[in-house]
């Protein structure tokens, strides 16, 4: 019964996980650009996320928006900077990144914008009800978090699959130039990407927020690796891949703390499986070749 | 002018010139990019940190024990390095940053989160370098050795090999260089010096705790190097100069400082990506222009 | 290259001698001599320092004062400070620092010290111990200060506290619960009690006033959580409590269900959980969502509005240990509580009550003292009594190891805020 | 004594066969290596130098199994190469290129770390090299700002100083107008009048068929014809491979 | 149709076309052979936009498309079926094609994949297969049913029988052999001269980044010259 419930929990912190790994995993894929920044564009939906929230009241109405300023602010960042940097050598997107990621961590914190303090996201279960069975138990926080999660993967799951404009990142993933040769606008296509993929960091931010109950202008640090831990170990640019490994990871780590304690930090477990897998398998869990 | 304040200030700059410089053997030389580099400093400092607390060994033995204990764990920790590669050499870097920082904080031998505390100043023909000239002068001269092995290194035969591995790895071992040695080399010496500054940097402030060296220092590394030029000798130390006293400078702005810092590094990365006095940057270039000029006419003024 | 290369070698070395040239003028090293270690004060001395205060400062701060003071004028006297208001640790730098500024505002406004404006000299140190260094010095030799706040973590305090000790500069640690901190010298004071100590009162709470008798214990991994986790467990022993569990998580944490799981399982009747708000709200939350309703014990980490912000209802219920006790009639704490709340439109937490009474403490101890001598000032704090003018007080006196020591009261929280509980005035027990 | 034995190699990459059953012997001669895109010439060279690991077969090199060393340990054997698509150390000088093949093979100690590459002696060799591949006035330039034909000789060079018995050219020729082919052409007879052995891989017929003693042909990995230039040219098969069924 | 004239491209320092000039009529299939190395595959390169002529002009229709992305250059009519295929090679079979006709409407796709079909029935058979798992010949297959998806006005092909067995590259030239009566025009790049010969209209030769020789398919047939280019001598 407490497995199960270990599990389920980490059914939970796995759709943490996945929401921030998909959008990374699909902008890597397209671009190869190590985007730290995506951990700033969390953040940014987290806290439109809770204003919009503490305005209007409506927990979808505020996911919504927050998706809709996150996937902005992602595309401004990918003309702004990456767009010029990507015949460069991978450092230089990188360090660029690494200066967004500074910058916006910096300027959010000032008192104009989040300020230093947390602020509560008290969205609740947004009206939905807690799940209670025999063996397991989800509250009305954890359905929201499974519910939004699952229906925004099937939204990206037939856009992936079923639209041209996913189709069309697929192909950009594998071979740039030919997805260009049979007519794909790269420019256009890699800006959707872009806005997609942002559009679920800031869903990832305010659900964690709201899991939470707290939003702050430093919560991206976390992601920032944790979120290239998973697709690495999924296999860069693999969303299955960083799904099932955003899985494993979310359940080693429960049931490593739930057996044996704190070992080593989480972040610690999940670097040393990252560098031992790629001693062994240096294109992840589902790399392609 | 020469207040201690600025003395602070000036002996951190040495020892991150320093810092960076080693960096730039791993990066700049060899071109394995790493983000792991603080792991080495705070190897280093808790060498020496507990080495004269525990063990109660003189300083300078446990600042050479700092810097060779570094080198070893050091091409331990990159053995990684030969089988991964770019983005991924990257992230395993990061990873072992990570690593090194939660041994510190987890294995009570190191003090935990407790830190290590009341280092002692090291000392020679009975002067106490706690902070102040003579602190500056010990980590200045450590700048220069660092400088000096840098500089040697890029006149032999493996500084040579390093620089072979980083434009190609394919034509370097055909041509003899087994990248393997060499990459570990790069990494024992980047290391190693590394190591040296740890030892400097916990005597001067005395403690140690493990968040001293997570993996955003180590980000603050990688970015003088590439700040001020990857790959050259001139580059990671005005690198680490500039990007170690702008914040400073900025204090006036104090807290936007970190605002200004990530903006300089993307507009840097936008029209300079090759570093302020990179081999092919505009400054440096116009730098070597005018230099070049001025020597022209200095001769035919003596003409 | 050679060239190039040796010119370097060149400036570099010049460049250094001229900083040993010219730093080797003068020195900042404290006119007066070293003194021996301050003398333990004796409680049976007739403490004529209380009057002091009352001389200078108005005791009744939030009646309308009798008689207005006189505004202070003159050269102001400085006082350093410092804390990380960017990064990680910006909430708790930023609540240090505007606690400060308005203890100094209330200070000036009711005349100053010795006549003279107080001014706060403050640098962000982003928590980095590299930085408080210099900021140390800073604050030293280009500002001057006659002394100094530690707003920060203990990092940055243990390192900067050497560099005030060898300046002859009087250093106050507002939070940073480090216990070598106040080792350094007699130059180091601390206003927050030692965490050691109210782990112990902790213990006390759960064994004497809850008689509860099996503990689970979860430590925040940092030398707060550390120390506070070392008192526990001596007093716990003392008492007889059976500590059932114990885990260690790091800082930052939000994911407590497996611990929890592990709790639940082990029988404890009471938890004891080290940690700071955001870590504890996640805590005390989840802790209700998984069904586990024993009763949860903080300490001062938990002291802030945002703590039951965050938590909503599984805050309530909650008890902690803390300096701070704010049902307290006390003119001091109430007047902070307000202040804070008008100026900044936050309630005030922990740490920024320590800050607060950190400047408190020293414009007393000038007062008192009649001058800015560095000896006379730590002179000062070192005799203080039954001091009143301090949010967190009273201060009862310090110990010869410069820690404080004043009744530590236990708050629950009900309907959304923090009550007392239960205050423990026993000077063995509180006496680090 | 054949110098070089091949034998039996097959390679795989992943489902597909890139060298089937290979076998031949290399003599005192030039031999080229040709064959339409694909056939696996390249695969081969990586093969004889170390890069790859064949799945089956074996390679001696002066009557010493080579075919399970790594590419660096080939080279002190006597086994220097050149790359289709060249690989200049683009931020190193011409002479330091040519000084990295002089030195790093003899260099697999620890020795490397302190010992300078910039002696006199070393630089009359490097002097010599570039002398003879006739880059003598181009030393200190960078290579990254070289043309493509001196990369092409700069490469031989540094292949050279390695001190080879047998020098692997892999389309030394491939980017060169006429004029600089002729003068490779040249440079190459000369070399194996010195009493270098060399396979070379050509795209440029009228080059390869104009140098080499003996010819080689691959086509899907196997080999279809060897033989001397004439025998080649006329071959049936190798005209099949080339141009298509007639 | 497309026009080329006095073209100059160069990859970093290596010059590979030193003034190239050739034109595609109308439902017109043209060769450029030659031996390997000698440009053929960077002329392709450049006329579908991943390569920048350094001087010279590209002209479809009259216009010039010289820094055209290549989406663009696909808007205005062409396609390309590149060298070794490039297909995506994750992606099913249908989905390759239907990437083919990105720039088409949903109906005119199912149309034109029934045409595509048609041609190459194999690849209805696979439509749900993996790109990756198909056969050599499958592969290649797919690769021109992808670019016949768009409807091209002109198809660049290169290298097409490379690594095909002799009875598919038959079947692929037959193909291609019948596109001018649905008024595509073909410029094959061509490894196997005698078979491209027999289904091209006109050809040239380009030997070490220049046009050594033009004509006719039959006249360049029995052309010495065109063996040289290949075999020296």
């Amino acid at each position: 019964m407490l497995l199960l419930q270990n599990l389920s929990n980490a059914l939970i912190l796995a759709c943490t996980y996945i929401l921030m790994a998909a959008g990374l995993t699909m902008v890597y894929g397209v671009l190869k650009v190590l985007h730290i920044a995506h951990a700033s564009v969390y953040t940014v939906g987290a806290f439109v996320g809770v204003l919009a929230f503490t305005r209007l009241g409506n927990f979808w109405v505020a996911l919504a928006i927050a998706m809709f300023v996150s996937g902005i602010f992602g595309v401004l960042i990918y003309r702004s900077t990456y767009f010029y940097l990507l015949n460069s050598p991978r450092t230089v997107p990188l360090i660029a990144s690494v200066g967004m990621f500074v910058m916006f961590t910096d300027l959010l914190q000032k008192p104009f914008l989040m300020g230093a303090y947390q602020r509560a996201f008290p969205a609740g279960g947004a009206g939905l009800p807690a799940v209670k069975t025999a063996l397991f138990s989800f509250t009305a926080k954890q359905v929201l978090i499974l519910l939004v999660t699952v229906i925004l993967l099937a939204i990206v799951y037939v856009i992936l699959t079923r639209t041209k404009l996913g189709l069309s990142w697929q192909a950009a993933s594998m071979d740039r130039d030919m997805a260009s040769a049979v007519g794909v606008n790269l420019n256009q296509s890699i800006a959707a990407n872009f806005f997609l993929g942002s559009a679920l960091a800031g869903a990832a931010g305010v659900l964690v927020g709201v899991y939470n109950n707290s939003v702050f202008a430093t919560m991206g640090d976390l992601p920032s690796y944790k979120a290239f831990i998973i697709i690495v170990l999924g296999g860069m640019g693999s969303l299955p891949g960083a799904i099932l490994a955003s899985l494993i990871l979310a359940i080693v780590e429960n049931f490593l703390v739930a057996s044996i304690g704190y070992v080593l930090p989480r972040d610690s477990i999940a670097f040393l499986v990252l560098i031992l897998m790629l001693m062994f398998r240096p294109n992840g869990l589902l790399g392609r070749e | 002018m020469a207040s201690g304040y600025f003395l602070t200030i000036l002996t951190f700059t040495a020892m991150y010139i320093s810092l960076a410089l080693s960096l730039n053997i791993l990066t700049g030389y060899a071109g394995q990019v790493s983000l792991g580099h603080a792991a080495f400093l705070g190897i280093g400092a808790y060498t020496s940190a507990v080495l004269t607390l525990r063990y109660e060994v003189p300083f300078w033995l446990a600042f050479l024990a700092a810097i060779v204990l570094t080198g070893l764990i050091g091409t331990i920790l990159g053995l990684p390095s030969l089988r991964v590669r770019h983005d991924f050499l990257v992230l395993a870097t990061m990873g072992i940053n990570f690593v090194v920082v939660s041994v510190f904080k987890y294995v009570d031998f190191f003090g935990g989160a407790m830190g290590l505390v009341n280092i002692p100043a090291p000392s020679l023909f009975g002067i106490t370098f706690r902070g102040g000239v003579p602190y500056l002068l010990l980590t200045t001269a450590y700048a220069l050795f660092t400088l000096w092995i840098c500089w040697y290194l890029s006149k032999t035969w493996s500084g040579l090999a390093f620089q072979t591995i980083r434009n190609d790895e394919e034509a370097a071992a055909s041509l003899g260089v087994n990248p393997a040695r060499y990459k570990i080399y790069a990494f024992g010496i980047s290391a190693a010096l590394a190591g040296g500054v740890g030892s400097l940097y916990a005597h001067f402030l005395g403690s140690v705790f493990p968040d001293n060296f997570v993996f955003v220092e180590s980000i603050g590394m990688l970015s003088m190097v590439i700040f001020g030029g990857i790959g050259t000798l001139r580059g990671p130390i005005v690198g680490a100069i500039l990007l170690r006293l702008i914040p400073e400078l900025l204090r006036f702005i104090q807290d936007y400082r970190f605002t200004f810092y990530g903006a300089l590094l993307v507009l840097m990365m936008l029209f300079q990506p090759m570093g302020l006095l990179g081999n092919d940057s505009w400054l440096w270039q116009h730098l070597t222009r005018w230099f070049r000029s001025s020597a022209r006419s200095a001769k035919e003024d003596v003409r | 290259m050679k060239i190039k290369l040796s010119s370097l070698f060149v400036a570099l070395t010049i460049l250094s001698l001229i900083l040993a040239g010219c730093a080797s003028q003068p020195t900042p090293t404290p006119a007066v001599e070293q003194p021996a270690q301050p003398q333990a004060p004796e409680v049976t001395e007739a403490p004529a320092m209380t009057e002091a205060p009352l001389e200078t400062e108005a005791p009744q701060a939030t009646e309308a004062p009798a008689e207005e003071p006189a505004a202070p004028s003159g050269e102001p006297i400085k006082i350093g400070f410092f804390s990380p208001t960017t990064g990680f640790a910006a909430a708790d730098g930023t609540s240090a620092l505007q606690s400060a500024q308005l203890a100094v505002k209330i200070v000036n406004e009711r005349g100053g010290v010795l006549g003279r404006p107080l001014e706060l000299v403050y640098y962000d140190d982003a928590a980095k111990p590299d930085q408080a260094s210099a900021i140390a010095r800073k604050l030293i030799e280009q500002d001057k200060v006659v002394a100094a706040i530690s707003g920060s973590y203990s990092g940055a305090t243990r390192a900067a506290a050497p560099i005030f000790q060898e300046a002859g500069i009087p250093m106050l640690s507002a939070y940073a619960i480090h216990p070598e901190i106040t080792k350094t010298g007699n130059m180091i004071y601390r206003i927050g009690t030692l965490a050691t100590t109210q782990g112990r009162v902790g213990a006390e709470l759960v064994g004497k006033v809850m008689n509860l008798k099996k503990v689970a214990i979860l430590t925040i991994d940092n030398d707060f959580g550390i120390s506070l986790t070392e008192g526990f467990k001596q007093h716990a022993a003392e008492i007889g409590l059976e500590i059932v569990l114990e885990e260690k998580y790091p800082l930052g944490e939000t994911e407590f269900r497996p611990i929890i799981g592990k709790i639940k399982a082990s029988g404890a009747e009471v938890v004891y959980a080290t940690g700071y708000y955001n870590e504890a709200a996640n805590l005390v939350s989840q802790a209700r969502d998984e069904g586990l309703e024993i009763p949860i014990i903080g300490q001062e980490g938990y002291d802030s509005p945002k703590f039951i912000e965050l938590a909503g209802e599984a805050a309530e219920g909650v008890i902690i240990t803390t300096d701070l006790n704010r049902d307290s009639e006390r003119p001091m704490t109430r007047l902070f509580l307000e202040q804070y709340e008008a100026t900044y439109g936050e309630k005030a937490d922990m740490v920024g009550a320590s800050a607060f009474d950190a400047v408190m403490v020293l414009a007393y101890a000038i007062n008192t003292a009649g001058s800015t001598d560095p000896q006379a000032i730590v002179k000062a704090i070192s005799e203080l009594k039954n001091f009143e003018d301090v949010a967190s007080g009273p201060f009862w006196y310090y110990t010869p190891e410069r820690e404080v020591v004043r009744p530590i009261s236990s708050q629950i929280v009900r309907d959304g805020a923090f009550h007392l509980y239960h205050e423990f005035t026993d000077e063995a027990l509180v006496k680090p | 004594m054949s110098q070089l034995e091949i034998r039996s190699v097959s390679h795989w990459f992943g489902g597909l066969q890139a060298l089937k059953d290979v076998t031949f012997d290399t003599h005192d001669e030039i031999l080229g290596l040709i064959g339409p895109n694909g056939a696996g010439k390249t695969t081969l060279f990586n093969v004889i130098s170390g890069f790859i690991v064949p799945t089956s077969g074996e390679v001696r090199f002066n009557g010493k199994a080579i075919h399970r060393l790594r590419a660096d340990q080939t080279v002190r054997l006597g086994l220097a190469r050149t790359f289709q698509i060249v690989k200049p150390f683009a931020s190193l000088t011409v002479e330091e290129n040519v000084l990295v093949g002089l030195g790093m093979p003899y260099y697999p100690t620890s020795a490397a770390l302190y010992q300078r590459y910039r002696t006199r002696s070393n630089l009359d060799q490097v002097e010599q090299i570039l002398a003879k591949v006739h880059l003598t006035d181009y030393r200190s330039a960078q290579a990254a700002k070289l043309p493509i034909g001196l990369l092409r000789r700069l490469e031989i060079a540094r292949a050279l100083a390695t001190h080879p018995k047998l020098l692997l050219l892999d389309e030394p020729a491939a980017g060169l107008v006429a004029q600089e082919a002729e003068e490779l052409a040249a440079l190459v007879r000369d070399l194996y009048a010195q009493g270098l052995h060399i396979i070379l891989i050509e795209h440029n017929m009228r080059f390869a068929m104009n140098l080499c003693h003996r010819i080689v042909v691959l086509a899907q990995g196997e080999i279809i014809a060897q033989g001397n230039p004439t025998e080649i040219q006329n071959n049936e098969k190798v005209i099949n491979a080339y141009l298509g069924q007639e | 149709m497309l026009t080329i004239e006095n073209l100059y491209v160069r990859y970093g320092q290596i010059e590979v076309l030193h003034g190239v000039s050739l034109d595609v009529g109308e439902s017109e299939i043209v060769a450029v052979l030659g031996a390997n190395g000698a440009g053929k595959s960077t002329l392709i390169k450049t006329i579908i936009g991943w390569a920048r002529p350094a001087k010279g002009e590209c002209r479809l229709n009259g216009e010039v498309i010289n820094a055209l992305p290549a989406w663009e250059r696909v808007k205005r009519g062409l396609a390309i079926v590149p060298e070794s295929g490039r297909l995506f090679r994750e992606l099913s079979v249908e989905d390759n094609l239907r990437l083919g006709a990105y720039l088409r409407e949903e109906q005119e796709t199912k149309k034109q994949m029934e045409v595509v079909f048609n041609l190459f029935p194999i690849l209805a058979e696979r439509r749900k297969q993996i790109a990756k798992t198909l056969s050599g010949g499958e592969q290649q297959m797919l690769a021109i049913g992808r670019a016949m998806m768009s409807n091209p006005r002109l198809l660049l092909i290169d290298e097409v029988s490379m690594g095909l067995m002799p009875i598919l590259v038959k079947r692929v030239f037959q193909v291609i052999q019948e596109l001018p009566q649905h008024q595509v025009s073909v410029l094959l790049v061509e490894q196997n001269a005698f078979e491209a010969l027999k289904i091209v209209h006109r050809a040239y030769v380009l030997e070490n980044g220049h046009i050594v020789l033009e004509g006719k398919a039959q006249e360049l047939a029995d052309n010495p010259l065109v063996k040289a280019a290949y075999l020296g001598g």
